[in-house]
């Protein structure tokens, strides 16, 4: 299956721009609302239009009871047509309340909708300065005559129609890339889905159980795993990794690379090769809880099932070739680039387990200290298809432990090694991997040692509690270290029990570390590739963390799972369908409409600096090989971050240039007419 | 507020015009909040409706105090919640080197100041310009207007 | 200091405490963010033998709690440092119990043992001065008898360095009436 | 720019006036290396952290500052070799050059002890550190005429690495510097049960509680006394004071019989450059007076060869 890739045509626009908007004179019409009495009561209507009526340009000013009413809009339309009023200006409410009234109103008449400037003489002044008649009514003189000035050089501004290109790519096929890949294409959108490992699945297919309910992992996950193996819209590329990213919103193209397999698709998965191979290494999918070969499958349901050779390691005896019966392996295989055309991106990269050797005190990883194993690692030596057997095992001698701590918010909460978030998920899998040890082993004393629990939502509390009932013990303190006897090897926790203010030594043959989540490897390079911010954890950044937590700083590129921040499995998958669903919607709808409300570029006046694309956040600026500026006005939000780092007032925003504000700004700051 | 109380007539009457720029999200909206709750508050407050406070450089600036504004401020949302990323934060830093410059200067570094406020409270708008005020107040009584430097 | 509160008194109110007072101690703000963990404690080898328990202490100060400063269990802490490289908020317990020393000081609260040693360091320039057996096996092995510190200047005569060092330095309160004793060496 | 091979010798309080032993071999030692050491004229103590910082921390700040400042107009940094001197010193040098706020206030209040102002030119140094970095186990072979074949508890005390942030030698969690140094001179660093924790002298807590200071010291000693070392080495003069009247108090109060010689790194490097047993000055020491370092000792390689 390949991707029917759609032309992109150029952009369209929807409204019609008049083009004397720069020369014909302004002919401002001015209307100043009583609202009853709210304004009224405070400010000299009469009097404060009246002066309006005074100021340059300005062909008709006018008060009415109520503005926005049929009549009071009426008014403004009216001018419109009898005076030719190119420019309207309300003293009334704000421009959220009825500014749109307005602008709606001149639109209709033919003008563009830009032309109108709201003024607030209610929110803004009569209402806030009820006590104050005087000086209110100064005020709303000021502010009106502001708003004559700014509406004396408003432009025009467009509205423009963009083609999308019906196709994403996501990448990362963690539990949140899938279901933003599924999604989508079950939308009707072609995906194509990238991940840089052999299999897809990601994190959780390395789970023993899930909470809160403790289900099996991989019966969760194998319906959407073999999905999207083989939705018809999902073209799949594992073992590959991004290269390059260009364009924006509805119209990226992205080149990555699949590196080779050295395996060919008709491979059975039957296992000969594996069997054969001589090579033998610690898997690192298992964490090394388990062996694999040179040539291998990550673990049994694997999905792609081919199997892939480890060219490092392979000794290259050439066994495999020979051995199998499909003549699958083929060590000629080259990496191949690709280049695809999409509409949006969905990053799905998730998250790493923090390596605890920097807490040097615990002495993860050292000599002496094997007994000190992370969740992760506990997590495969519990799972069904471990070395193990499911058992839990010291990896010292192999023996059952007979007393395990748990030690929470190692490398979370953590000012010395910089990561000052709580991972939010590490207290559930404690409780959840304690109970299942404690469950299996009751003879077995399972201690946790944390600074606060941190379970909460449905169900959680109830895991929690039922950990307790069970027999964990839970210590409210931070283990301080973990002392090694250097004669009999014996591991103690060393914790203060808070809440008896009792220092404890705690026997343990079994330390697990509850290691915080982190940003993926890799994930700066990809970062800037795609253009996107990073918040100061290194997680990619969203836009906005309450009204838009999936879209990144950059419009068209979303955020799915774990890589904004740590989150357990069913907030990865909530916040992926969350971020297809805005991924899909331009694509869907086949083009994004825009107010060309960006920025214009005075190339006489620029010097190449490129100053103002490095504050522009959504990266909406692009330099040609000159060093040229360009906005791109898709892409562009229209914050105007832009202009005040310009040295020569180059890049100056539509409506809101240095001009345009200086004129409201004279006006406000008493430099104005009345002052005189 | 207590201490704006105490703030002596004749300074006050010194204080005819404070140019605040408001992004069009937070600042506004908290704004419109105040206003909407007759929160009362100091009429020299001349709002300036602007897209971020990222948007607003010494130009603006300059131009408000070379026209004859007696301070100016800027008012963005809350840190972390910036509707165009980072703007306020990018606003924060110039303004804090533009204070730096008036220091040098010899000026007030009260003349210009930048805020955080949130929509949903007028309060948080509100207190911002009893602030401003407030510090231009005893920025005048220690040291003078910014004309009277000029 | 005594354990025992005033009868009538059932719970301690904001008038127990001093909110101000440590106001001005050195990185107020982090020590305002101890989250109680118990790192601290755990890693003190005094606290695990004494009554020294670092993370009460700190979350007295936090609280505003003189009583603090009246706990010979400040007293305790033999500065190993053990806290303030493992506490996760980086409060430097170590740092602040220091501090705390310093106003205690400040309040008389002082062992007599201590007054000594500034008392040696006044008269000698030495926190642990010289004495004749030292003298002698120094010139045994080779060396002057005395070494060339401010003492040394001072027997030939050459002690203004040191008068200075008297009448300046670590001025301390007056011996409070009621001293208790601390054992000690 | 400070002179190079020379260092600006600050004794401190107790290595003059309690392990004169020590002193002779610090010099012994550097002058077999190569470096000049100048005299401090006019130091004082340098104080001591953990007391005098209590008291008032300006004081303490002032009075090693007056000490720097001796170095400074030498020219040279400062060598020490107690790590309570090294912790004061090191750290207000660090802070003051930093710090500017604190300087001028330090400088003021330094005009009144004499000509003193703390310009922030020279760098404060440990022995262990030079030996355990500069010289090196690499560099110190060709310096020794034996070796000694012992095995020995080493202690690094508190503040040789703590506050690490400070410090800047290596992590206070698991060191090696003194080990991999000791070696090259024939000595084993045998492990022992919470080696690093403290011997309970620091803080001013021996003066303030000498029994709460024992107990501490007497659960060193027993974990100490586990791995029977033949000495202990230590790389500070009030570590090694604590191990020695410590070891006589527990003796004479808590029914124990330890007699472990108590040896500073400079001792042991001295003899190992070839000083007499007789200038180690174990002798004049309470603990394991008749420990002889030669019953034991090791040929170098190259003179078996
Ligand atoms: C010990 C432990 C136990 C847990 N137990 C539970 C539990 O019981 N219940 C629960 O709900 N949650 C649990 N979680 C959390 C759960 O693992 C995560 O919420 C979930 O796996 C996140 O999925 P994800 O897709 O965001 O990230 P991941 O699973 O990490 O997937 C990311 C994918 O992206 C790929 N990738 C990374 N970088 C790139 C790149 N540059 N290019 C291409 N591909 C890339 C990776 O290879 C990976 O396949 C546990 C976590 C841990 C550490
Ligand atoms: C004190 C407090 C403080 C909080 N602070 C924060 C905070 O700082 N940050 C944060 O992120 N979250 C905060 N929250 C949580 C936040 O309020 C919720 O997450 C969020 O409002 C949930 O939105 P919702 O749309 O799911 O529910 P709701 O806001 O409850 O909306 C549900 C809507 O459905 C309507 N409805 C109900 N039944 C029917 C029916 N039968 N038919 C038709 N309509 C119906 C209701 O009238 C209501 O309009 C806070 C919550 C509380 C209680
Ligand atoms: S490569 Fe060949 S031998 Fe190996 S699993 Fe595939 S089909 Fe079987
Ligand atoms: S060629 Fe490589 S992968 Fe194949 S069997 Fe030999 S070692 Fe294994
Ligand atoms: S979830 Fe629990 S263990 Fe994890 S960082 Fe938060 S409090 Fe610590
Ligand atoms: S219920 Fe709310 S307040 Fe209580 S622990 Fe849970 S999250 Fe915290
Ligand atoms: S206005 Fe300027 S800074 Fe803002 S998005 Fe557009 S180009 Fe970027
Ligand atoms: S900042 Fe101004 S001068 Fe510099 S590149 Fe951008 S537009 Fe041109
Ligand atoms: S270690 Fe730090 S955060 Fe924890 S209790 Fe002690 S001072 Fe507080
Ligand atoms: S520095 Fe003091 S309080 Fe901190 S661990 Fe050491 S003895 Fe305890």
């Amino acid at each position: 299956m390949t991707i029917k890739e759609e032309k992109v045509e150029k952009t369209e626009n929807v409204n019609e721009i008049s083009k004397e908007s720069d020369t014909e004179e302004p002919r401002i019409g001015v209307f100043v609302c009583h609202c009853g009495h709210n304004i009224a009561s405070t400010v000299d209507v009469a009097k404060v239009a009246n002066y309006a009526g005074s100021l340059p340009n300005v062909v008709k000013a006018e008060h009415y009871m109520f503005m926005c009413s049929k009549p009071g809009v009426q008014m403004v339309k009216d001018s419109i047509k009898e005076l030719g009023v190119n420019r309207t200006v309300v003293a009334s409410c704000s421009k959220n309340q009825h500014g749109k009234t307005f602008a709606r109103a001149i639109e209709e008449m033919g003008l563009n909708k830009h032309r109108h400037q709201q003024v607030n003489v209610r929110e803004y002044c009569s209402w806030v300065h009820q006590k104050e008649k005087e000086k209110a009514n100064q005020k709303a003189m000021q502010l009106l005559e502001a708003g004559v000035n700014r509406a004396r050089k408003l432009e025009d501004v467009e509205t423009r129609k963009v083609k999308t290109t019906k196709a994403a790519l996501v990448i990362g096929a963690g539990i949140a890339g899938l279901r933003a890949a599924h999604d989508m294409a079950e939308l009707g959108i072609p995906v194509y889905l990238v991940e840089k490992e052999s299999t897809i699945g990601g994190h959780m297919t390395r789970l023993n159980k899930t909470f809160p309910t403790l289900e099996c992992p991989q019966c969760s996950i194998s319906p959407l795993t073999n999905g999207v193996a083989n939705h018809p819209l999902i073209e799949l590329y594992t073992n590959a990794h991004i290269k390059n990213i260009e364009g924006s919103l509805g119209n990226f193209e992205v080149e990555f690379e699949i590196k080779p397999r050295y395996v060919k698709d008709n491979c059975t998965s039957c296992g000969e090769c594996a069997e054969h191979c001589p090579v033998e290494l610690p898997s690192e999918w298992d964490m090394g809880m388990s062996m694999r070969k040179a040539i291998y499958k990550a673990y049994p349901q694997a999905i792609p099932a081919t199997y892939i050779r480890d060219k490092k390691n392979c000794i290259e005896c050439n066994t495999c070739v020979n051995i199998c019966p499909v003549q699958a392996v083929d060590f000629s295989m080259e990496s191949e680039t690709k280049t695809v055309k999409v509409g949006s991106i969905v990053v799905a990269a998730g998250y790493d387990e923090y390596d605890p050797s920097e807490i040097e005190a615990y002495h993860y990883g050292q000599k002496g200290y094997e007994d000190v194993i992370t969740q992760l690692k506990l997590e495969r030596m519990l799972s069904p298809t471990s070395l193990t057997n499911s058992e839990v095992l010291r990896p010292s001698d192999g023996k059952i432990p007979k007393s395990v701590v748990m030690i929470q918010c190692v490398g979370s909460r953590n000012d010395q090694v910089g990561n000052e978030y709580c991972t939010g998920v590490c207290c559930k899998f404690a409780v959840k991997n304690a109970r299942i040890i404690k469950e299996m082993y009751p003879d077995t004393d399972v201690t946790i040692c944390y600074i606060d629990v941190r379970t909460p939502g449905l169900n959680f509390e109830e895991l929690y509690k039922s950990a307790q009932e069970i027999g964990v013990r839970f210590i409210r303190g931070r283990p301080s270290e973990i002392v090694r006897n250097p004669l009999t090897g014996e591991l103690r926790v060393i914790v203060e029990d808070t809440l008896s203010q009792t220092p404890l030594q705690l026997r343990a043959d079994l330390v697990v570390l509850s290691a915080a989540m982190v940003p993926p490897e890799g994930i700066g390079p990809l970062g800037s590739k795609l253009h996107v911010l990073r918040s100061k954890e290194g997680f990619l950044k969203e836009f906005h963390i309450k009204m838009n937590p999936t879209l990144s700083s950059k419009g068209g590129i979303f955020l799915a799972g774990t890589i904004q921040g740590p989150k357990d499995i069913s907030e990865s998958v909530a916040h992926a369908g969350s971020a297809a669903a805005l991924a899909a919607a331009p694509l869907v709808k086949g083009y994004i409409e825009k107010e060309m409300l960006i920025p214009t570029i005075d190339y006489d006046l620029c010097v190449n600096c490129g100053l103002c694309k490095t504050v522009c956040a959504p990266a909406a600026i692009d330099l040609d090989e000159n060093g040229t500026p360009s906005v791109n006005e898709v892409a562009c939000k229209s914050c105007g971050m832009c202009m005040p780092v310009c040295p020569t007032k180059a890049i100056q925003l539509i409506n809101f240039s240095d001009d345009q504000l200086l004129d409201e700004i004279i006006a406000l700051s008493g430099g104005g007419a009345i002052c005189e | 507020m207590s201490e704006c109380e105490v703030i002596d007539e004749e300074i006050k009457e010194k204080i005819q015009n404070i140019v605040v720029f408001m992004c069009n999200e937070c600042g506004q909206g908290s704004a419109n909040t105040a206003g909407v709750a007759r929160m009362a508050y100091e009429p020299a407050i001349r709002i300036v409706r602007v897209q971020c406070t990222g948007q607003i450089g010494p130009i603006q600036i300059m131009d408000a105090l070379n026209n004859g504004a007696d301070a100016v401020a800027c008012v963005g949302c809350c840190i972390g919640a910036c509707h165009f990323f980072n703007g306020n934060l990018l606003s924060m830093h110039r303004i804090k080197l533009m204070k730096k410059l008036f220091k040098e200067l010899g000026y007030s570094d009260q003349f210009v100041n930048q805020y955080t406020s949130r929509a949903a409270e007028g309060e948080t708008a509100v207190g911002d310009f009893e602030d401003i005020v407030e510090r231009l107040a005893t920025a005048i009584k220690e040291e003078g207007t910014i004309k009277d430097g000029c | 200091m005594s354990d025992i509160k005033e009868e009538h008194k059932e719970f301690m109110t904001d008038e127990d405490f001093d909110q101000d007072f440590f106001k001005n101690i050195e990185r107020r703000s982090n020590i305002w963010k101890c989250i109680q963990c118990g790192t601290c404690t755990a890693s003190c080898e005094s606290g695990r033998w004494t009554a020294l328990k670092t993370r009460s202490i700190v979350r007295k100060v936090v609280l505003g709690d003189l009583s603090v400063l009246d706990d010979p269990d400040i007293w305790l802490c033999t500065t190993c440092y053990q806290c303030y490289e493992r506490c996760p908020r980086d409060v430097r317990p170590t740092d602040v119990i220091m501090e705390l020393r310093n106003y205690a000081t400040q309040r008389g609260n002082i062992s007599p043992n201590h007054r000594a040693v500034v008392g040696y360091l006044k008269n000698t320039g030495h926190g642990v001065p010289i004495n004749d057996e030292i003298r002698q096996r120094r010139i045994e092995l080779g060396l002057e008898e005395l070494p060339p510190t401010l003492f040394k200047f001072k027997e030939e005569g050459d002690d203004e360095d040191l008068k200075n060092f008297e009448k300046y330095m670590f001025d301390l309160p007056p011996v409070k009436e009621k001293e208790e004793e601390t054992g000690g060496e | 720019m400070v002179k190079e091979k020379t260092f600006a010798f600050f004794l401190g309080c107790l290595m003059p006036n309690r392990y004169p032993a020590i002193e002779k071999a610090t010099k012994f030692v550097m002058k077999k290396l190569g470096y000049e050491i100048l005299d401090m004229e006019k130091a004082g103590c340098c104080p001591a952290p953990g007391v005098f910082r209590s008291f008032n921390k300006v004081d303490w700040m002032v009075a090693a500052a007056r000490n720097l400042c001796i170095a400074e107009k030498l020219d040279s940094d400062i060598l020490t070799v107690c790590n309570g001197c090294f912790g004061t010193l090191q750290e207000v040098n660090k802070h003051l050059k930093q710090n500017e706020e604190h300087r001028i206030m330090v400088n003021e209040k330094l005009q009144l002890l004499g000509d003193y102002e703390f310009k922030g030119t020279i760098n404060v140094r440990h022995i262990g550190e030079v030996l355990g970095y500069e010289i090196g186990p690499w560099g110190i072979d060709d310096m020794i005429v034996r070796k000694v074949n012992a095995r020995a508890a080493v202690h690094y005390g508190c503040h040789f690495l703590k506050p690490t942030r400070i410090r800047e030698i290596e992590s206070s969690e698991g060191p090696t510097i003194i080990e991999e140094y000791i070696e090259a001179l024939g000595v084993q660093s045998v492990r022992f049960k919470e080696q690093l924790t403290c011997c309970g002298a620091g803080g001013g807590l021996k003066a303030y509680s000498g029994d709460a200071s024992m107990t501490i010291f007497g659960e060193k000693m027993r974990n100490i006394d586990e791995v029977k070392p033949d000495f202990i080495l230590d790389i500070c003069p009030f570590c090694h004071l604590q191990f020695e009247t410590g070891q006589d108090y527990l003796n004479k109060n808590k029914e124990c019989n330890y007699d472990y010689p108590v040896i500073h790194i400079s001792q042991l490097t001295a003899y190992c450059m070839g000083m007499d047993q007789e200038f180690v000055g174990l002798q004049y020491q309470l603990m394991g007076k008749n420990y002889i370092f030669g019953e034991k000792e090791m040929k170098k390689e190259q003179e078996v060869v």
